[in-house]
């Protein structure tokens, strides 16, 4: 098996071995001629090409999208209106009450959204973390149990959305469980809690798998003699953990606050089979809003979804910003 | 407090034995240094001793007590890593008290332990950098502070001096020699510098292929290796060795040169550098021609090929005017060391 | 010789997608020089990518669309290419509004079947119960009455259910005398027929008649059905549509009886909804002449009535209906006699619900009806605030539209 | 060796005996098996179920058909109930039909003499089985090998296309330095913020410009400079220590070598994660595919899926079953990638 | 082949200037030993030569041309590191090919060089492992191999054998004297270790702190050290240092021994340890008292102070029999170094 993987993985990498040789004679006179600081932007340039063309002019276009109005799909049927979606996303009679704003649904969204990643992102962190731990020791059946926990990973989220409604119907699995155990059955995506908890359970369940993966590659990476010196210090486990686990996982827990963070609040699709926003709207979270008013209706409005979506990006960034700064800090005090 | 006694040690990975059934008792507050080729097993021997690695059969005692299963942890013991084993996330002064926080200890205590370890180690003006920003050698420094501070009932050292520059190395060996002088607490150093080992130790041990090949006093060591290997070991440059046929109760060096012998058959004459002299013209002596001269400003070192073919170095004080192709003629005063077919020692104690 | 190709884009909620291309793989057989490929695609992307291609001046030849109004500017005008526009205009003739501009006299396409919504009742679970079903003319709280009585004898979660969707509340609406249209054929506010039944509803629901999950567990416009809870015997009495036969029929089996029962009145009539999904050709395609022949062929008495008769759907051809007679192909006993429920059914629609599909601005009515409704049942807001809100819902999308 | 593996919370763990951290490790392990397994398997378990059993209320664990036998008199089978007599005796029997809330049923041992029973006193006689037409009949009927070719087409290209890139990408920005690194890296990060869903039209709009519209490379190209990438291989690649490219620096090796030769075998278990992550993205990829791709010839696996999913039914038997089918190949590329993740092996070069 | 100019080399780390305007020139198949204390910047030269830094200011020249802006890649040196910077990914023979595949050399070729490469340093047997499976002498020796198969135009070494055992260190030195010697190649070595820069070293350049304190060949350096600092540091143990004032042309030592001065006034007198013998009894001497004895087998350290209180050492050859807190007295026959206030060498050359 392994020796088959190895032929395989040669037999892969063997065309583009030969294309990585081919390539090195003109980039060395490249590099001669440029310096180092021109082999950055070749090693740069195809990345930011296809960036640029597919992820920042959509992303401009989007940006001028938040300031037209009508029901026009393409911008050329499309008025320019300024920012009045803006206005109309934040416009409020009384702030403290979401009610009265044009767009409540926005509001509760917002709050919904904040709530859920609040909670979802440090459950996610925590029982990545946890599950990162657990799998990095030495243990029996460590292939096994990483596949066990990153399976969730393979499924699409509506089919996630859709087995965990089948357990948590009225007379879905859990029900089939509570009452085996003598309990009232509850009908779970009926109650705010339920359905809430759900949301946050069940998109940590699918995800969760990404996470642990990248903590479980640094856990890999911190140099064991560390833990050996700790060991020689008497330093009682969960020290150990906070103090130099943690620390030295510095870059992946960063990547992993950061991805979670950013996923948590663009969560979707396996709440929208899941819960659909429900009960009521106490699980509308802010990507179902933007889809909502900007495809699901044949009456869309491109615009504020667009300028809802620009928000949403907008305090992404701040947060993510937030985040590197003070993963930059602990990068300054990264490996010998 | 920190009578070490290993009895029957073996050590295998996978299915290669490193350490092969090793005794050693290391009395309390003994110096003992561990010297041996590279790949011996000294640092496998330090580790298991430590706690980190389990041995695979036999028995470690601390001050009577069986701690073969017990953790690293529990020993009480401290290490200075041969690879540093820095915390790469702290500053100094944070490396250092780390294991102090572990006991919980007062801070003030903490302070004053690490204001202490930092003078000692002259690292007193780095205590806010991390490792990333030290050199080598106070690198080093931090990981012998870090060892220090604990007030271990052991020491455990993996050639804790071998980052250091020659003039550190000795101070820092002079330092070494005082605190245990003050702690009187047991260390166990692993070395490759001969000087460090003779300087240091109470006693060495001399490792060769997994099994102790000597336990001695370095002077012992140096004046009564029971062994060929040790023989060769100690003393730098290596002892000069002549494999001859004694008959007679003597044998002939190449160049003429009688030595006694107790016995007839094949020898092997063992005869340090230092103790080789340029002899008196006419008197005999041993033979060769110069390869090689290493001045050193206060010694010179000589390689010459002696008559037979057999290499020899010698030492010799000061700056003589020899060169390569001269001839040279070595005589000695004291008396050679012995070995007999099997290396073992033959002259008497 | 070239091949023309023609695409189909095709969606499908059961096996219509099969029936589809063994019909036009016959239409290949006679038709050598055109390559018809049927695109099955899911829903969503009838519903999302398509407008996005349409906007842009493409897409395929031909779209099976239920959005017929909105985007009726890209629908071809087949009234040149076909053979027979008489024949069209006398089998399709009125629906042809639903999916052309307001007055124009296009043939964009035709209903490869109708809908009608209406309820579906499970025979067994009333004889069970011993409660007689109510008969023709009953009222909603006849039918809610009696359902009760069936929950409560036979234990069941609740007595009714009615899917999560504007569409499907409209026809009980307008039952109870609402009309959404106003008189410049802009949307009219909320008015009393519209609060009355939806008051209704947030009762049923609050008393635990209607099943809450169905409305109450999901936000905005997400659509919901309650079909699963009928076909395990969990209500009794469903409101639903036509489409549901087949599915009903597959998944029920032999497990109990159940009729189809037609709208219940209300105090203004007893009306369903019409609508369903229409054929259309696009105005993009560069072979008007191959579709049309397509469309032609499709279009045909004899083909649309194998269609309707294998796919249970209920037909929209004049031709057929008037002709009758239709041979579906069931061995389900229940299955003939909703549809033939479904046909009378649709005789009594009110003229005001016979409107709404061809009205642009029923969406934008459906989609606040649902939101807003949902969240009075959750106990989010209260009946009166959603009626302003829903107000403003509308008036908001009307002023985006035409910006 | 084995157990210098062991991690933080192995200090009494050792030397045999049972420490807390052990029992709590399993606990974790068989606990998230169970959770996280359990509805996976049940998901398979289900897709081998019939439409009418999926929407069954409780569902089963298991697939199920019921059990039919043939009576003598009856051209077809029959299904087979146990039923409760009147007389309180349980037996099972066949029904011949039900009419109302009764049942006309049969011993299959006694042909001739039929009994009436009322619904609510008999239940199926069931047994385990599988509806494999749930998997037969998509893949015989719709272009299967098509899609499947479309898809591995698609996921391969995308996922070297995006390791290599953004591993380029990723070397340039964690081993230089030059002007406006940081502003290429904030704006890397900063794009991972609005999800693709948002911004699907103005994406149409340039990949109609680019006429890649209906391709399979206009479903490759926008999702593999994927900044999650460039982002996660960055901050592995900053813990490989300069000394190494520098050591390769005075081999004569060219950048683009170092790169080739030193960065990406070292970077190893990133780009393994990274790896299995593009694979399972773009196998699953659905949205985007969806929007590019109006042309049955184009589809991928997962938009062939969804043409189950219609406007007021979705044939959750089959989208089921398809999606187990689909399952398989990125279960088995995780199996053979996950290994290279065990390996932190960049710092082992230096003293 | 090989000649390497430095001309005004600054080099500074942020606002920290730790190269200070280096000139140096070495010549086609010299051996250049840089040695000084830690951290004062000999590993920052080194790899200012190998071009993985650029300097600040100055310039660069091998064999006459400037390649000041050259990348390291392109100036044909080779260089150990310090940290081995073995390829961690590759076996011991891979890692030795690398640098050959990368200029197209044949296989065959290769394959030879490696093949001695691996004979010479005894890393023959080790070619299929990897890094981590090797010990650190090991790992240090496949570092040198990597540099020696790709035939430099100059060796680069930074410190190459400071994790070898003593045994092996001095094999290994005499292997790298013979490489040198064969293969006549300029090489820039870095090293703590007296003797290696002793015995190595065509000529050793002393830094301190970012400057070049003295550059000589070793025995000059050694006779006539420039300066206190290069007095102190060339030569182990170090020198004895006493401060004294010079009357009259002569200054007296602690004790009362005389030594002769060219000039009045401040003056320091260096005497190495090895120069002090034990005085006669009743010559005037200088007097101290013993604090340590350290014991080497061939000789003996005896670290004393001085009447005034100053520090002295001195290494008598062998083992006499004299223990911490005898009186000692030792004289000297050379003459001993002398130096101003300003700490430069009064002595003529
Ligand atoms: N984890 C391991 N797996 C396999 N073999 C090992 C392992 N650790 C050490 N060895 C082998 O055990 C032997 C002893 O190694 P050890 O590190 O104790 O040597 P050492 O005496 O400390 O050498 P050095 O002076 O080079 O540090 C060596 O041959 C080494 O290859
Ligand atoms: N990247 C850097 N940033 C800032 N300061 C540096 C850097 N590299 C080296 N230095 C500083 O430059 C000085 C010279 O360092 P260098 O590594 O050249 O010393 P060295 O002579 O090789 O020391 P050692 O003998 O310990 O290896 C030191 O003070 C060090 O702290
Ligand atoms: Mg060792
Ligand atoms: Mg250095």
């Amino acid at each position: 098996m392994a020796g088959f993987g190895k032929t395989l993985g040669r037999a892969v990498t063997w065309p583009l071995t030969l294309v990585a040789r081919a390539v090195d004679p003109p980039l060395r006179v490249w590099q001669r001629w440029t310096g180092t600081g021109g082999m950055a932007a070749v090693f740069l340039a195809p990345n930011l090409a296809i960036f640029g063309v597919f992820v920042l002019i959509p992303l401009v276009l989007n940006f001028v999208y938040s300031m037209t109005g009508g029901t026009g799909i393409l911008l050329d049927q499309r008025s320019f209106i300024g920012m009045e979606q803006y206005g109309r996303l934040l416009e409020c009679e009384d702030y403290t009450r979401r009610i009265t704003c044009r767009e409540d649904q926005f509001w509760t969204a917002v709050t919904n959204t904040a709530t859920f990643v609040i909670f979802q992102v440090t459950l996610m962190v925590t029982v990545s973390l946890i599950t990162a731990l657990i799998l990095n020791r030495n243990i029996r059946g460590r292939g096994f149990f990483r596949a066990v926990f990153f399976f969730p990973v393979l499924l699409s989220p509506v089919v996630v959305g859709l087995i965990w409604r089948w357990i948590l119907q009225r007379q879905g699995l859990l029900n089939l469980i509570t009452v085996n155990l003598g309990l009232e059955p509850e009908v779970w995506l009926n109650d705010r809690f339920y359905a809430f908890a759900a949301t946050v359970g069940v998109s940590t369940w699918a995800h969760m798998g990404f996470y642990t993966l990248i903590l479980l590659a640094g856990l890999q990476a911190i140099p064991r003699d560390l833990y050996e010196a700790a060991e020689m210090d008497a330093t009682p486990p969960m020290r150990v953990f906070r103090r130099i686990t943690l620390p030295l996982l510095g870059p992946n827990f960063a990547v992993v606050l950061v991805l979670a963070l950013i996923r948590g609040v663009q969560i979707f699709d396996e709440v929208y089979v899941l819960t659909g926003g429900g009960p009521g709207t106490s699980t509308l979270y802010l990507t179902q809003y933007i889809y909502e008013v900007g495809f699901a209706s044949i009456l869309r409005n491109p615009g504020l979804a667009a300028a809802a979506s620009i928000l949403m990006g907008a305090v992404l960034v701040v947060l993510t910003l937030l985040q590197l700064w003070f993963s930059r800090r602990a990068e300054g005090r990264r490996a010998r | 407090m920190g009578r070490i006694v290993l009895k029957g040690i073996t050590k295998s990975f996978g299915n290669a034995e490193v350490i092969h059934g090793i005794d050693l008792e290391i009395g309390e507050g003994e110096l003992v240094v561990f010297v041996g080729p590279s790949g011996c097993g000294k640092s496998t021997l330090l580790r298991l001793i430590a706690g980190l690695d389990r041995p695979t059969s036999g028995r470690i005692e601390i001050d009577g007590e069986d701690v073969t299963r017990v953790s690293a942890a529990d020993r009480g013991l401290a290490m200075v890593f041969q690879s540093y084993a820095l915390y790469p996330h702290m500053t100094v002064r944070q490396n250092l008290s780390f294991g102090l926080e572990n006991t919980r200890m007062p801070k003030s205590e903490i302070a004053s332990r690490i204001d202490e370890a930092g003078r000692m180690l002259e690292i007193g003006d780095l205590m806010e950098r991390r490792p990333t920003q030290l050199s080598g050698g106070q690198r080093q420094r931090v990981a012998i502070g870090r060892a220090i501070v604990r007030n271990p009932t052991a020491f455990l050292l993996d050639e804790p001096l071998s980052n250091l520059d020659a003039e550190l190395r000795g101070t820092m060996r002079a330092e070494l020699a005082q605190l245990h002088e003050r702690l009187a607490t047991t260390m166990i150093y692993v070395t490759h510098d001969q000087v460090e080992a003779m300087t240091l130790a109470d006693r060495i041990v001399v490792l060769r292929k997994g099994m102790v090949e000597q336990v001695d006093t370095p002077l012992g060591l140096y004046n009564q290796p029971q062994n060929l290997f040790v023989a060769g070991f100690i003393g730098s440059p290596n002892m000069n060795f002549f494999r001859i046929r004694a008959t007679g109760g003597s044998a002939e060096l190449p160049g003429g040169l009688k030595v006694p012998v107790p016995c007839d058959g094949e020898v092997t004459i063992g005869i340090r550098p230092q103790n080789l002299k340029l002899a008196v013209d006419d008197a005999p002596a041993l033979e060769g021609e110069i390869r090689l001269v290493e001045a050193l400003g206060a010694e010179t070192v000589i390689h010459a090929d002696a008559v037979d073919g057999t290499p020899m170095v010698t030492v010799l004080s000061g700056q003589p005017a020899l060169g390569a192709g001269q001839r040279i003629r070595l005589t000695f005063d004291e008396l050679p060391h012995l070995f007999g077919t099997d290396g073992m020692r033959l002259n008497p104690h | 010789q070239d091949k023309v190709e023609v695409r189909v884009m095709w969606y499908s909620d059961g096996i219509e997608g099969e029936v589809m291309q063994d019909l036009l793989d016959r239409f290949e057989k006679t038709h050598p020089e055109i390559d018809v490929v049927l695109d099955n695609v899911a829903y969503q992307v009838i519903q999302e990518q398509l407008p996005i291609q349409l906007a842009s001046g493409k897409g395929p030849d031909i779209a099976r669309v239920t959005n017929l109004k909105e985007q009726a500017e890209h629908w071809l005008d087949l009234r040149d290419y076909v053979e027979d526009p008489a024949y069209w205009e006398a089998n399709f003739g009125d629906r042809f509004d639903w999916m052309r501009p307001d007055g124009s006299d296009a043939i964009p396409g035709f209903m490869t079947q109708l809908t009608l919504t209406g309820g579906f009742a499970n025979k067994t679970l009333f004889e069970q119960a011993g409660v007689e079903m109510p008969g023709d003319g009953a009222t909603w709280d006849d039918w809610i009455a009696a359902s009760k009585e069936v929950m409560e004898s036979q234990q069941l979660p609740a007595a009714f259910a009615i899917d999560r969707s504007g569409h499907r509340i409209s026809g009980p609406n307008a039952s109870y005398g609402a009309n959404y249209i106003g008189d410049d054929r802009m949307p009219a506010p909320i008015d009393d027929g519209t609060m009355t039944f939806a008051s209704k509803l947030v009762d049923w629901t609050n008393q635990g008649l209607m099943l809450p999950e169905v409305w109450v567990s999901a936000a905005g416009t997400t659509y919901r059905a309650a079909a699963d809870d009928f076909i395990n015997a969990q209500i009794p009495f469903y409101y639903s549509g036509s489409w549901q036969i087949a599915n009903l029929s597959t998944k029920i089996g032999d497990a109990f009886d159940w009729v189809a029962t037609g709208s219940p009145c209300g105090s203004a009539g007893c009306s369903g909804l019409a609508g369903g999904a229409a054929l259309v050709a696009i105005k993009y395609t560069r072979h008007p002449e191959e579709v049309a022949a397509v469309m032609d062929y499709l279009a045909s008495e004899e083909i649309l009535r194998e269609f309707t008769e294998r796919t249970l759907f209920l037909p929209a051809h004049k031709g057929v209906v008037e002709a009758g007679g239709l041979n579906f192909q069931s061995d389900d006993p229940n299955v003939a006699p909703a549809l033939d429920k479904f046909i009378s059914a649709s005789t009594e629609t009110l003229p005001f619900a016979d409107a709404l599909p061809a009205w642009k601005w029923a969406n934008a009515y459906y989609g606040a009806l649902v939101t807003r409704i949902s969240q009075v049942m959750a106990g989010e807001i209260s009946l009166e605030e959603a009626r302003t809100l829903m107000d403003q819902d509308i008036a908001d999308q009307v002023s985006a539209a035409s910006q | 060796m084995s157990r210098i593996l062991t991690f933080v919370f192995r200090r009494r763990g050792h030397g045999g005996r049972w420490h807390w951290t052990d029992i709590a490790t399993w606990i974790w392990l068989i606990g998230g098996t169970i959770l996280m397994f359990g509805p996976a398997l049940w998901l398979v378990a289900s897709s081998f179920k019939g439409p009418a059993q999926l929407a069954e209320f409780p569902p089963t664990l298991l697939p199920y058909i019921q059990q039919t036998a043939v009576v003598e008199g009856y051209d077809a089978p029959l299904p087979l109930y146990t039923a409760t007599l009147e007389d309180g005796s349980v037996e099972v029997l066949a029904e011949i039909r039900r009419i109302g809330v009764n049942s006309q049923m049969v011993d299959p041992e006694n042909p001739g003499e039929r009994i009436n029973v009322n619904i609510a006193d008999r239940s199926p006689v069931r047994e385990i089985g599988f509806a494999t037409g749930n998997y037969v009949e998509p893949l015989v009927a719709n272009n299967f090998l098509r899609f499947l070719w479309n898809s591995v087409f698609v996921t391969t290209m995308a996922t070297l296309i995006t390791l290599l890139t953004n591993s380029m990408a990723a070397f340039a920005l964690s081993k230089y330095r030059f002007r406006g690194r940081d502003a290429v890296m904030l704006l890397i990060v900063a794009t991972l913020m609005v999800p693709l869903s948002v911004i699907l039209v103005p994406l149409y709009s340039v990949v109609n410009a680019t006429g890649l519209l209906n391709t399979l490379w206009g479903v490759i190209l926008p999702t593999v400079a994927t900044p999650t990438g460039v982002f996660l291989l960055r901050q592995y690649m900053l813990t490989i220590p300069d000394e190494l490219l520098e050591a390769a620096r005075m081999d004569h090796a060219s950048e683009w070598q170092i790169y080739w030769r030193i960065v990406l075998p070292l970077a190893a278990p990133a780009l393994a994660v990274l790896a299995i992550f593009s694979v399972v993205w773009r196998w699953n990829d659905f949205l985007w595919p969806l929007i590019v791709l109006s042309q049955r010839e184009h589809y991928t696996l997962q938009v062939g899926l969804n043409t189950y999913a219609g406007e007021l039914n979705v044939q959750w038997h089959y989208i089921l079953a398809m999606t187990v089918v689909t399952m398989i190949p990125v279960v088995l590329v995780f199996v053979f990638l996950q290994r290279f993740i065990t390996t932190g092996i960049a710092g082992a070069g230096i003293k």
